[in-house]
């Protein structure tokens, strides 16, 4: 193989910055998109980050529990998708909207 | 051979994020993020998570994502009328997100700046499905228990909540 | 680059051979309906419509691939790719026999791209991935045919992937690994010499329950009659791909047969003992496909030289009968035997189930969409769940 | 040995009949309590025959129950000679009154209900015998409290069952109380609730010094006794329990539960034995108790209340023999009453059943003819309770009267007296019911074999068990046997004979007798019979003050005024926040998540100023 431009293999705080690039991404998904499911969406990809990380920290371990932490991320986040995802429809079915910004009737 | 695949699909990652935040179609947003988890999965590969990668694979981009797309598609959910609200967001957003991001990256330098490298394969298998079975029905049973549980209340409020009639 | 080379040679082969098989099981399908609809089938091209399939193809990508106007370009375009790929890229995890040495050379491999040891999750995963090929094309042709096609494909698919897992784990409790390869070799051997050792007959919990359950989902997963409702014609014009035409509704073709032969596949692997012999080696199981072969070819013969029913007969029927023979002939090589006999036990297997899939399409009505919900969240799931609870419990008593 | 299985099954038997019993036929339903009961006797018998540790008990730890600092419980059982003989008693007389029961109760509503109590008290009764320190056996001890609780209010429509049940509840509550202060002490001064480690902890105090506080631990200890096993001041319950059904009466309130007090104090005999004055104390109420209840039981015309006071009575006698250190011969005693008192209770149900339902003695009479099998079995039952020579009950009570000489003669002379009025009042009750001519208007049948098959074994077993099984032998094997003094035992049989004559006398030959002599000490006679006015002055002194009190101060005072106030006054202080807060509600979600960064970044910044990283 011939000697690449950079090192054969990266360290692991590449993989957190990664992580950490693509969490700030999903803040501001969050905070720039107006449609609830783009929102959620993002906050999926908040979640992925941090899976990312966690799964980096077990490699640094040698140990299973980060992959236990980020599996624990998933179920929850699936859980939190079917509902997310019905409350998305009810709000739909009653105000035929899906901005973010019209689903504000807790405001004063 | 690790460093061209991480970078590889690690710009595969932040484009598809990237393409996540700017498209205007949640469609579009959707299949991004997929791209994203998919993306992560072979990050997770690299990092001796196999099963954890094929769990990214089946649950999150096979079924959570699904359940998006079938979601944008029942409300057949169109792109995003521009002029956006809350004016101030845009200003402060912005210079808020980069600064957040810079400390991070401070931080991950200062603790994790001289670690080791990622050499695919060269930790033993502690991300076999073996390993995190193991792991998971022994000293975890009772969060995986509980986690069950909490699977078994969304189902039944998703149900509730997307019933036809609400009575 | 050793490596290299021989994945590059493997992947030509088994490419060729799959793509070959997925064009012909178009022509094989149609045969067996016709018989079964006491009809002939395609008899035109070639002799016995042998040809048909090339025709197909040619039409197909001679045909002018048109695009509606109304389409989400982008998505249009990207739904056929992404369907074929995850359904073709499964068959690189699949094994079709044991390993072996190339004859003449000092090189020992074995037969399969390449082994994961979690070869079956990949499978899942890609499957899984496989609905947003028809969901995307429902959605972006933007006609509400395909689009309600395409929320069905989807909904089912995502409904019958709990019990078709659930099914899958149950004899994985048994062989308790999930590298494919190591899942045959632990269904190696026989009860009494005679009974093999196969999931769907290993103590302590045969296996038929998830075997069938599994065969129903995968009927479900292919979108195959009974389930065949994303495409259902009398309802939704063609269902999801109404509105392709050429080869990106070809590619959608290929990928659902692509998919029934990736099933079979992993069906035969999980529960069938993969390549394992069906007949013991000291029974004579090692000439069962001389055998056949030759018995073929002597019916051909006899049919084409002594009462040919049609005009051709005479011609093609003695061929055959020659070529059967041959490959008959050929099978008693022992060198031969010993590489060649589990890809034919695995072929013969995969091919019978492929036969049931036929089988079952000629025979079977289409659900209705509710009774499809139904049957799988109300039958198939708590079945799946049941059988596989009594499993895990035989597993740990015995 | 595996003892949980001992327990076990009968819960098993109360999982199914309780859960599933509503929709089981009553064969299914007997088959499974029966059948429960019946299994876990022939496991006693296992491990009866796997061999009784003479000395160490054989002890089964299962898991850690309560552990808090270096205080440990355990789920123990142990198995030693003289929790073999309780299990023997509990689950061969609870057997047989299982099957009683069966044809008893043929004719009740809420069939599965009762089989599913019964089976729940056999679990927990079997509990408090096999558990290996004070905890487990306080569960057993609460356990069949609560069972007896349910089993008396078994006909919750007649208001004085429900009522009957609640007093014993609450009069149980006052001994629990005392044996719970027991266990804290205990506890608290040994840190242990472990049998051995206590009984060796407490041998190992000299008595003098020991003195205080071990006769502290006893006499909270007999307080508890005396309320399980309806010792003066807290039996009153016991003659109210009649309520229940008589199954339920001979085996909870005659041969098992009662019997709970004398089987805790013998258990823990070794830390009586350096509190004489405690033992002094369980003595005199034991004596007393006898004595008293002996006296009630005379002017009783109501053939179970005879017989319930005759049980406190005898209760009274096995105090008395573990009071005076004749602990075995206490056990000795609990073993034979319970055999002749489930069966005086068994053939009184039988009685109750011929005359479908009928409890006055007024209305009995000349039964002899009609209803055999019961009279006989009745009648070797008032033999053996009477101390006639040979009837299991002659030896008991000669072992308990013999220790009682030794202690203090006026015990034994007082005990003798008693003995003479059980005779006599358990003849009378024997006699109005089956001498004379009938006197009711019912149609007396004969029960079925499925009730008079258990009268017969429990009658051979009531006239033989004495010679049988010489319990004082079984549990002290290497004791000096006492001297037989010929004096007393004459004495005493010729009081039980006394008795009976005297019974025969007023009750068949001169039946006129009686009703004179109630009219000359008419006022005795009253106070006798209502027994002492006991409850109306319980009722008087504690009951009233606790209710007013209650309801005035309680109610009125502290939980209106005070912590609803303060409930109220937390609800309009957290408004008034609310008020103040709102205001950050903007309702903009995208706001409060840039707020959230914000946040972080903050944070982010004091750690790095902070310089926590590093």
């Amino acid at each position: 193989m011939p000697q690449l431009p950079f090192p054969s293999a990266v360290p692991i705080s590449y993989y957190l910055i990664l992580s950490a690039i693509l969490f700030v991404l999903g803040v501001a998904g969050f905070i720039y998109r107006r449609n609830i499911i783009t929102v959620f969406m993002s906050i999926e990809l908040m979640l992925n980050a941090v899976n990312l990380s966690f799964v980096a920290f077990s490699y640094k371990f040698a140990k299973p529990d980060g992959h236990i932490f980020s599996f624990f991320v998933m179920v929850v986040a699936a859980a939190e998708a079917a509902v997310g995802l019905a409350i998305i429809l009810t709000v739909f079915k009653n105000k035929q909207t899906l901005q973010i910004d019209d689903v504000d009737s807790m405001k004063l | 051979m690790d460093a061209i695949l991480f970078f590889v699909f690690a710009a595969l990652a932040v484009g598809c994020a990237v393409s996540l935040v700017l498209q205007s179609h949640p469609i579009a947003s959707a299949l991004s993020l997929i791209g994203v988890m998919g993306s992560l999965g072979v990050l997770y590969l690299l990092l001796g998570g196999e099963f954890i990668a094929m769990a990214q694979l089946i649950v999150y981009a096979g079924a959570i994502m699904v359940l998006f797309i079938f979601v944008i598609m029942l409300l057949n959910a169109g792109a995003e009328p521009p002029g956006p609200k809350a004016k101030y967001l845009k200003f402060i957003g912005a210079p808020l997100l980069i600064v957040l991001m810079g400390l991070i990256g401070y931080f991950v330098q200062t603790q994790m700046g001289a670690t080791e490298v990622v050499k695919f394969g060269s930790k033993s298998d502690f991300g076999s499905p073996a390993s995190v079975g193991m792991s998971l029905f022994t000293q975890y049973l009772l969060p995986f228990e509980v986690t069950s549980v909490l699977i078994l209340i969304a189902i039944l409020g998703a149900i509730v909540l997307a019933r036809k009639e609400i009575d | 680059m050793d490596f290299l080379i021989l994945s590059l040679i493997k992947l030509a082969v088994v490419m060729g051979v799959f793509m070959t098989t997925l064009a012909y099981l178009q022509w094989i399908e149609r045969k067996v309906i016709a018989h079964i609809q006491l009809r002939v089938g395609p008899n035109r091209v070639g002799p016995h419509g042998l040809l048909q399939p090339l025709a197909d193809v040619i039409k197909l990508i001679t045909k002018e691939g048109l695009v509606p106007s109304h389409v989400n370009l982008v998505f249009y375009c990207l739904a056929p790719i992404i369907a074929v790929f995850f359904a073709l890229i499964a068959i690189s995890v699949i094994p079709f026999g044991g390993e072996f040495t190339v004859p003449f050379t000092d090189i020992h491999t074995s037969m399969q791209l390449t082994d994961l040891n979690i070869g079956l999750l990949l499978i899942l995963g890609l499957s899984g991935m496989g609905v947003y090929g028809v969901a995307l094309a429902g959605w972006a042709s933007n006609n509400k045919y395909a689009l309600i096609g395409g929320l069905r494909s989807s909904a089912q698919m995502i409904s019958y992937e709990l019990p078709m897992a659930l099914a899958l784990v149950a004899p994985l409790l048994l062989v308790n690994t999930l590298s494919l390869r190591e899942i045959v070799n632990a269904q190696d051997g026989f009860y009494f010499g005679v009974l093999p050792k196969w999931s769907i007959f290993a103590l302590p919990f045969p296996q038929v329950v998830s075997f069938i359950l599994f065969l129903i989902a995968a009927f479900a997963e292919t979108n195959r009659v009974p389930f065949d409702l994303p495409e259902a014609e009398n309802e939704l014009v063609a269902g999801f791909h109404t509105e392709y035409a050429s080869m990106q509704f070809a590619s959608f073709f290929m990928a659902e047969y692509a998919n029934m032969v990736t099933v079979c596949s992993v069906a035969t692997l999980l529960f069938l003992g993969g390549w394992h012999p069906v007949i013991p080696d000291m029974l004579g199981g090692n000439y069962v496909a001389s055998l056949l072969h030759l018995g073929a070819g002597a019916i051909c013969l006899y049919h084409g030289l002594l009462q040919p029913a049609r005009k051709w007969d005479k011609y093609t029927l003695p061929v055959f009968g020659v070529i059967f023979i041959l490959i008959g002939l050929v099978f008693l090589i022992p060198i031969v035997q010993t590489i060649l006999m589990p890809v034919f036990w695995f072929c013969a297997k995969v091919l019978f189930l492929l036969f049931i899939f036929i089988w079952i399409r000629g025979t079977l009505p289409r659900f209705r969409y509710d009774q499809l919900m139904r049957f799988a969240w109300l039958f198939m799931f708590p079945v799946a769940l049941v059988n596989l609870l009594v499993t895990a419990l035989m597993v740990a008593l015995f | 040995m595996q003892l949980w299985l001992i327990p076990i099954l009968p819960f098993i038997g109360f999982l199914i009949n309780g859960l599933f019993g509503r929709r089981f036929s009553k064969p299914v339903i007997n088959a499974v309590a029966v059948g429960s009961v019946a299994l876990s006797f022939l496991w006693v018998l296992k491990c009866f025959m796997a061999g009784v540790p003479a000395e160490e008990p054989h002890i089964e730890r299962y898991f850690t129950w309560i552990a808090s600092g270096d205080f440990t419980v355990g789920v123990d059982f142990m198995f030693d000679r003289l929790n073999s003989v309780m299990l023997f008693v509990v689950t061969g007389v609870g057997l047989l009154i299982h099957i009683y029961a069966v044809g008893y109760m043929s004719h009740e509503g809420g069939y599965y209900r009762f089989f599913a109590y019964l089976n729940l008290f056999m679990f927990f009764m079997l509990t408090l015998v096999l558990g290996a320190n004070f905890l487990i056996l306080f569960i057993g001890w609460e356990g069949v409290g609560l069972c007896s609780y349910l089993l008396i209010g078994f006909y919750f429509l007649e208001k004085f069952a429900g009522d009957a049940g609640k007093k014993a509840f609450i009069v149980n509550r006052v001994g629990d109380f005392g044996f719970s202060l027991a266990m804290f002490l205990i506890a608290n001064h040994f840190g242990t609730l472990d049998f051995g480690a206590v009984f060796e902890k407490a041998k190992a105090m000299p008595v003098e010094h020991s003195a205080g506080f071990l006769t502290a631990v006893c006499l909270l200890l007999v307080l508890g006794a005396t309320g399980k096993s309806a010792q003066i001041p807290l039996y009153t319950w016991l003659p109210d329990a009649m309520a229940g059904p008589t199954p339920v009466s001979a085996l909870i309130h005659a041969a098992t539960m009662v019997t709970a007090g004398v089987y805790m104090v013998t258990r823990s005999q070794l830390m009586f034995n350096n509190a004489p004055i405690a033992l002094e104390v369980l003595a005199i109420i034991g004596l007393a108790t006898a004595f008293f209840a002996a006296t009630i039981g005379i002017c009783q015309t109501d053939i179970k209340k005879v017989f319930a006071y005759s049980t406190v009575s005898q209760l009274g006698y096995m105090f008395l023999g573990l009071g005076v250190g004749a602990y075995s011969a206490g056990v000795w005693h609990l073993m034979t009453h319970a055999f002749f008192k489930a069966l005086l209770f068994l053939g009184a149900g039988s009685v109750i059943h011929a005359l479908s339902g009928e409890q006055e003695l007024s209305q009995m009479g000349g039964l002899r003819k009609k209803i055999p099998y019961t009279f006989w079995t009745l009648m070797c039952a008032g033999l053996a309770i009477a101390g006639f020579p040979l009837t299991s009950g002659y030896f008991s009570k000669e072992a308990i009267l013999g220790a009682a000489f030794e202690h203090h003669e006026w015990m034994f002379w007082v005990g003798v007296f008693t003995a003479g009025m059980t005779a006599f009042y358990v003849f009378r009750a024997l006699f109005l019911a089956f001498f004379g001519e009938y006197r009711g208007h019912h149609h007396p049948h004969e029960s079925p074999f499925v009730m008079t098959i258990p009268l017969m074994v429990l009658a051979a077993l009531s006239l033989a068990g004495g010679l049988l099984f010489n319990i004082p032998h079984w549990l002290e094997p290497n004791a000096p046997p006492e001297h037989e003094d010929l004096k007393l035992k004459i004495i005493a049989i010729g009081s039980g004979f006394l008795g009976i004559v005297l019974a025969y006398y007023m009750y068949v030959v001169n039946t006129n007798l009686p009703v004179k002599i109630a009219n000359t000490f008419s006022a005795v006679y009253r106070v006798i019979y209502n027994k002492y006015f006991v409850d109306e002055a319980y009722d008087s002194v504690i009951v009233h003050p606790l209710e007013e009190g209650s309801r005035v101060l309680l109610w009125k005072g502290i939980d209106a005024g005070m912590i609803d106030g303060t409930v109220n006054g937390v609800g309009h202080t957290a408004r008034g926040f609310g008020k103040i807060l709102r205001w950050a509600q903007a309702g903009n979600i995208r706001g409060y998540a840039a707020w959230v960064a914000f946040g972080s970044v903050l944070v982010l910044i004091a750690i790095g100023l902070v310089g926590g990283s590093k």
